[in-house]
């Protein structure tokens, strides 16, 4: 397999795709996204999935994105999203919010290959109004039932990091086999990982279950830490200090762009 | 001493032991919730079966697929009781995670909706709590609803909101009436007090009882055995509550 | 944990509950089929997930069953099922035929908790006219779009045997996660194992992506080489050469009776 | 000598690599088709870049869900080309896998439909494979259908059957006019032969060629690395078609 960086990765997403990133806690592309801040990446379209933290929140604030869907959008304990605010704020960031276990059912369709799935719940709330593309029906199995339909999503580009890959270009991200879920329904899937070994995981019983079939998979990237300052299952804890760092630089237009200078730019993609 | 967050903690962990409430045998706790996680915690180790789920937590995660699988145990009608807050509840127990002013929040916003528009309604109990009770907070009407606090007949919905517990007092929710009343008052609150500090309008029948403390019992079982269940994902709650760690058991 | 037999596991499933049961290659509950012989267990009905083998065969020839809804049963590459074939020619057992994708379909719903869910395909299939369960309604997305919804289907009971379970009641089926729906999918399961191991193997982030939480699981049993004559992953392979037997003797009563003398009633758990 | 069943294999491997179809880049194949997927893995061998997933094979299962993943690869076009059989197959390319005589096969059961209904509209082409080749197989119209061989503007497909390959030839199928055409004749077959053994009507233009053999390179390929990637799983059918193992390779 040929061995790439996270910037060879970040050079296959295209200005404007729809990018699916899953939150902080889980596997989250830390690496990536600062490798998109310095390509200059531009009109991106986020998804988070299904909520945002470090990651949507440092490439709105480094003008990559014109917008998110996402159900919610915080830096952990360190509170609110600082740059989605101030991007909401300015009016330069389309927000488009969802719930959930919408947006897992979104991805379901996709991965199902139908054109919509149901959802209980929901009915009532004023996301609806806000959601076009959503619809309530009458339940056609009984009467006076109304449920909503969610249409399929299938995002461009699913942006992870796993633990590792193999010669076969399968990634492994043990118990969070929500990721799978993602990569299933987007068209492409572009994984950073901690190290490459060798040998097929989808061929030993142990490492299967967590294992994603390299069949969705277009490219993998070595880069150590990726998930950064999030944590990575038990290989790495979560860097709460450099979080509430972040989310305190970041409260501002100059610390963002100090954070940037210091964090991003320069290379701080391990600490 | 009985630290304010302690009797909150007791008073949530009343209400999920109400025998008046349909059965709570399996409870989930959203993300960044110390307090609700802290009453479950009491609830099981004072010798209750009951199942926690509890997301986010730095051990023990109990899911292999995400909080998807949160939201499918809800919707299989295996989860009985959850925890919802609000950047604005109202009198009709509607609340408000998307922000305030025209959408999604151009005045103040809000972290978003959650899940909370799925849970609140698929869910047999919900318990709001919000520690800040002010009118800023507890509003006559929601700016915009995330999830609603009743449904009309024909809407599928399992539950609605059991109580509100507040910094100030404990609500109970009746949703044939959709209405709140006042069921208890923390020390150093008063029926008028709650009155001016909340926005929208409640039943107050009588004086209101002062909100129980916490028995010797179940606060040796808070500081002990709840705290350390809860240091490695809230350490810094647990020291601003329960002091310096005296034990380390883990178990 | 108390230790159960698969026998009182058997004594848990009352006659006429819907029973989930995995084919021979995934996990089958062969173990608990025969404790169910025993028992003489009567009017079950019971779904292949997606498709039958040994087990409902089995079931079907001891006379357990009322109804079979599958997708095809045969017992592997030794062919066509003989009890349920048997048992179609008698008219004593309601076949109701589905295809694979559509049983998956149909418990995911039940796993998401709602109604009903679509699929595509199927649109031209006699299926159809023998599924008045199943409805084809236009896409409410788009126009001229025919599409099939089908209902939820929530089993009384699922079965089936995993590799081993922990202290704390989660069981583990490796790289087999379609039983994890399947679990979700159905009121209760019962499931036998190799074995108890200690811990908490969703605490074990090497464990966890293969396991199935307790919260799904109402009982185990340990059942040694409880999948045979089925093979469990990598831990024993499938005894074609009992198959073969199996299928040969089923093709008469005579020899199915003599099947059931020699290897469920007297005890064939293990070979 | 080559063997019957290395000619159809190698019939098949052409088809897949028919260059006027879609690309077939990733292949599945169900369970118990030792001879397609022979076929997949020469063309394989033969330094093709396509990727197969092979259901039920003894060794390196592909799947983490099971056939569900099967599916949902197909319902997302993941998989470019697969595979089907029948009890009954009609000169519409309908599939019957269900019986005959009353529903649901009271005269004659079949397995049962499997995953056709769905994949056969799912998937952009289907080679279809059945040995036997007889008026009992192939019937002028299907007494059940499984899987339609062509479906009415409007419904959701991408695909239809690309050819028909039975034990005496190669049809083609032209779902425009939902009709096969003989496109070859195995060794031994002849145009009268053929049309004597099959139940449907189907245009035959001018004289059929033969089937083509495998070259020498393919049946080296077939009865050395084909063979050792397939042995643990169709033990019985490498035996019969191959002949006793002279190598044990089996990477």
């Amino acid at each position: 397999m040929p061995r790439r960086d996270a910037d060879a990765l970040a050079a296959r997403v295209p200005d404007g795709a729809l990018l699916a990133i899953p939150p902080d806690n889980s596997l989250t592309p830390a690496a990536l996204a600062r490798a998109l801040v310095k390509r200059g990446a531009h009109g991106l379209r986020l998804l988070g999935v299904p909520v945002s933290g470090y990651v949507c929140d440092l490439l709105v604030g480094a003008g990559c994105v014109a917008s998110l869907q996402t159900s919610a959008a915080s830096i952990g304990e360190a509170g609110l999203a600082p740059r989605i605010a101030a991007a909401l704020a300015a009016g330069t960031l389309d927000l488009i919010d969802a719930t959930c276990p919408a947006i897992h059912t979104m991805l379901q369709a996709a991965e199902k290959g139908v054109p919509f799935m149901p959802l209980r719940g929901v009915l009532g709330s004023d996301l609806l109004a806000h959601r076009p593309d959503w619809r309530v029906i009458d339940n056609p199995f009984q009467p006076d039932d109304p449920i909503l339909l969610l249409p399929a999503l299938a995002p461009d580009i699913a942006l992870f990091h796993a633990l590792c890959a193999d010669e076969a270009g399968n990634v492994y991200v043990g118990r969070r086999r929500e990721l799978a879920t993602i990569a299933h329904a987007a068209r492409r899937s572009l994984v950073t990982v901690e190290r490459v070994v060798p040998g097929n995981l989808l061929e030993d019983e142990a490492m299967a279950a967590g294992t994603i079939s390299g069949v969705y998979i277009e490219a993998v990237a070595v880069a150590p830490r990726g998930a950064w300052p999030s944590g990575l299952l038990d290989t790495y804890q979560t860097d709460t200090a450099h979080l509430a760092e972040y989310a305190k630089l970041a409260r501002t237009e100059e610390g963002f762009a100090d954070y940037l200078a210091r964090f991003v730019v320069d290379g701080g993609e391990t600490t | 001493m009985i630290r304010p967050e302690e009797r909150l903690i007791g008073a949530i962990a009343r209400l999920i032991l109400d025998p008046s409430a349909p059965p709570a045998r399996h409870i989930a706790v959203g993300a960044a919730s110390p307090i609700p996680a802290a009453a479950c915690w009491l609830v099981k180790l004072l010798g209750h079966d009951v199942r926690l789920s509890l997301l986010h937590q730095a051990n023990g995660n109990p899911f292999t697929e995400g909080t998807r699988e949160l939201f499918d145990l809800a919707g299989q009608g295996r989860i009985d009781l959850f925890f919802l807050g609000g950047g604005q509840i109202d009198g009709q127990a509607n609340l408000n995670l998307i922000g305030t002013g025209a959408w999604p929040g151009r005045a103040a916003r809000f972290p978003g909706s959650f899940g909370s528009a799925f849970m609140y309604l698929m869910v047999p109990r919900t318990i709001l709590f919000r520690e800040e009770h002010s009118p800023r907070v507890l509003v006559p009407r929601v700016d915009h609803i995330s999830a609603p606090g009743v449904s009309p007949p024909g809407v599928f919905r399992r539950g609605t909101a059991q109580a509100l517990v507040t910094g100030r007092c404990v609500f109970r929710f009746d949703p044939a009436a959709a209405r709140f009343a006042l069921a208890s008052v923390h020390p150093g609150e008063t029926a008028d007090s709650v009155r001016a500090a909340t926005g929208f309008d409640y039943d107050a029948p009588g004086a209101p009882p002062l909100t129980a403390d916490p028995t010797a019992d179940e606060l040796a079982l808070l500081r002990g055995p709840v705290r350390a269940r809860m240091a490695a994902t809230y350490p810094a709650f647990c020291r601003r509550v329960f002091g310096e760690d005296v034990e380390h058991s883990h178990g």
